[in-house]
């Protein structure tokens, strides 16, 4: 494997032919083929992955797939990606899967061919078939893109509509539909107001008057002590409910000085407002 | 530019347009051609293409903001069924505010509200009213001078009522609601007493008093 | 009801439906008629029509949902012109992703993945379901259950086709075995035998066997 790497080395100064061309060693890559390092990112932008970038490196030398020499190919591939590499650039998963397979079909060409070799583990017959299949999509994707589209090669025509008073025509309502509706909002309407008439003695507005009380006395409360466990759920919800309204109105502002941290209340400003509410 | 390309340009651009287009629009098309057309060459190929209309399902007319194809009056009522849709439905918060109106009339939209808990539409008002369902009766005398809502003729007629008196009365509302309280109360079949309503209704005007009717 | 006017109608609707409309949907612009066209009528008049738009800058075309007027190609330069946004361009991924979608459907991601050899990215299939050119047509039962894509009416209709059959056909891949019996592959060492690839193709619908193909 040294020796490959050494090769692999080589080309890229260079030195030794960078691919052979029907039979022509080529020691410089085609112009086209040039890629700035700056450039890279872009150049790889223009390609669809891995199989597409394999595709152009195959028809710029003009070879047919089916007569692919995997050799040289893998070689200008994998200089490629050392570029890639050279310039730090994140590269994409797909291309080093790519690269990684086309190392083990190098490294099995270098190495004595065992007599019975499964067709179907042949890399080189699965990548050839990737390839073509590839191709096929690419080439009829481009054939789709020509296809005449609306909007861009077609418009649709969309004549407009003489004057003409078309009724449009009115939803049908039962008298039960109505009914129905009016219990509803009538039941609605009553868990509404129970919450405000039963739960009276324990108004949310006397409730902000305590609250204020208490801050009268004492700046700083610690927010668990305005609950009171005996007064139920109910209580502790009107409770809860005055401090939101005190802080909507700005008269009471929440402080904690840490996450999960007591909470405390405190007078926002002290005076008039209170006297008022009082 | 051949006669007969311009004319199909204009043919397809004055079909393909949503709106009309007036001949500036039309000599724009082709702002980046060697040889534009000249007004006067467009303006007779719209004569042509309006005299290729004659004996058509539409025409090219003229209108105020330019020249657009558009059906022809002949047509209409089997074009329009194209949009023949179903006849949309109600919303929920249209039928609650409709019986609100109905049941608790004269009423305004503050207390639909308050009732609902929800705020109310404009849309559903402006629909009410527009089907002509309800009407302004009055203003209440309170600050903004709310209008108050009732129900019309014209409900009436819908539902086939003579008076609102036919309407289930609110007790019977109540008595359901008491009988079976873990219904989601079906609706009433027939409602033979509303005494309890404490509507006084003529068909048209409506009068309402009674215990029902504290809400303030 | 005389021809002349059933053409009219027709003629009208289409021009003025903004989609395609199907014979059904034309013939239900009548169902109110005491006197309905039969359907074999309606076919022979849009064959008129089509015939009276020869020459002219729109065709009546028929796509894979029914008929539609639209403009010719042809004329695309001048009346693109109208709209101020270029039609959106789409990238080769997309076209890819939905070539692969349209001639090898149902087809799950995954399968699309490993014929592009990239990933794809959600926002191509998201891109293509909301233009409704793709729909999940199933799920395929392998772990994670992943949905199965298939092409749908609005993309034939969008790209001008009748049905799929009017695509282009994927070229045929070569058989290795066939063509190259003793394939040189450019390597040092000879590989005299082959993966059967095992692809059989016809234009349209598209049937892959084979050892290579064990997409279930």
């Amino acid at each position: 494997m040294t020796d490959n790497e050494n090769t692999f080395q080589d080309n890229l100064q260079g030195e030794l032919p960078f691919a052979v061309v029907k039979g022509e060693p080529m020691t410089v890559p085609p112009e086209d083929l040039y890629i700035p390092p700056d450039a890279l990112e872009i150049f790889l932008d223009a390609f669809e992955g891995p199989l597409d970038l394999l595709l152009y490196l195959i028809k710029r030398q003009n070879l047919d797939i089916l007569s692919l020499p995997v050799f040289q190919i893998t070689q200008q591939y994998m200089s490629y990606i050392e570029l890639m590499k050279e310039i730090r650039l994140e590269l994409a998963a797909e291309y080093l899967v790519m690269a990684a397979m086309l190392a083990e079909i190098k490294s099995r060409l270098l190495l004595p061919r065992p007599v019975e070799e499964d067709d179907e583990d042949d890399p080189r017959a699965e990548l050839i078939r990737r390839l073509q299949e590839y191709e096929r999509f690419k080439k009829v994707a481009e054939e789709i893109n020509e296809i005449p589209r609306m909007h861009r090669d077609t418009f649709g025509v969309s004549v407009i509509q003489a004057e003409y008073q078309h009724e449009r025509p009115q939803p049908t309502v039962g008298l039960k539909d109505v009914i129905a509706a009016f219990q509803e909002v009538m039941q609605r309407a009553k868990m509404f107001a129970s919450h405000h008439i039963d739960r009276e003695p324990l108004s949310v507005r006397e409730r902000m008057s305590r609250i204020l009380t208490m801050l009268n006395v004492e700046d700083f409360v610690e927010f668990n002590r305005f609950y009171n466990v005996e007064e139920g759920r109910s209580g502790v919800i009107v409770t809860f409910l005055a401090m939101l309204e005190l802080i909507k109105e700005h008269v009471i502002e929440l402080v904690q000085s840490e996450p999960y941290a007591p909470i405390y209340i405190k007078p926002a400003v002290k005076g008039p407002v209170e006297e008022e509410l009082l | 530019m051949k006669e007969s390309q311009l004319k199909n340009i204009i043919e397809a651009a004055l079909m393909a347009a949503d709106t009309a287009l007036n001949i500036d629009r039309l000599l724009q098309l082709f702002e980046h051609d060697e040889e534009k057309p000249s007004r006067d060459q467009i303006k007779e190929v719209i004569k042509t293409l309006q005299q290729e209309c004659e004996g058509r399902g539409v025409e090219l007319k003229r209108v105020a903001s330019g020249y657009r194809y558009q059906t022809l009056a002949d047509v209409q009522p089997w074009v329009v069924r194209l949009w023949q849709e179903k006849p949309p439905r109600y919303t929920r918060a249209l039928l609650e505010t409709l019986s609100l109106i109905v049941y608790r009339q004269p009423i305004t939209r503050g207390e639909i509200e308050e009732v609902r808990g929800v705020s109310v539409s404009s849309n559903i008002i402006k629909t009410l009213l527009e089907r002509e369902w309800i009407k302004v009766v009055g203003h209440k005398e309170v600050p903004g001078r709310p209008a108050l809502y009732g129900s019309t003729k014209q409900f009436l007629d819908y539902f086939n009522l003579k008076t609102l008196n036919e309407l289930p009365s609110l007790s019977e509302l109540a008595d359901l609601d008491q009988e079976h309280p873990e219904l989601d109360l079906g609706t009433p079949e027939d409602s033979d007493s509303q005494a309890q309503l404490g509507v006084v209704t003529d068909s048209g005007e409506i009068e309402i008093v009674g215990p029902s009717q504290t809400r303030h």
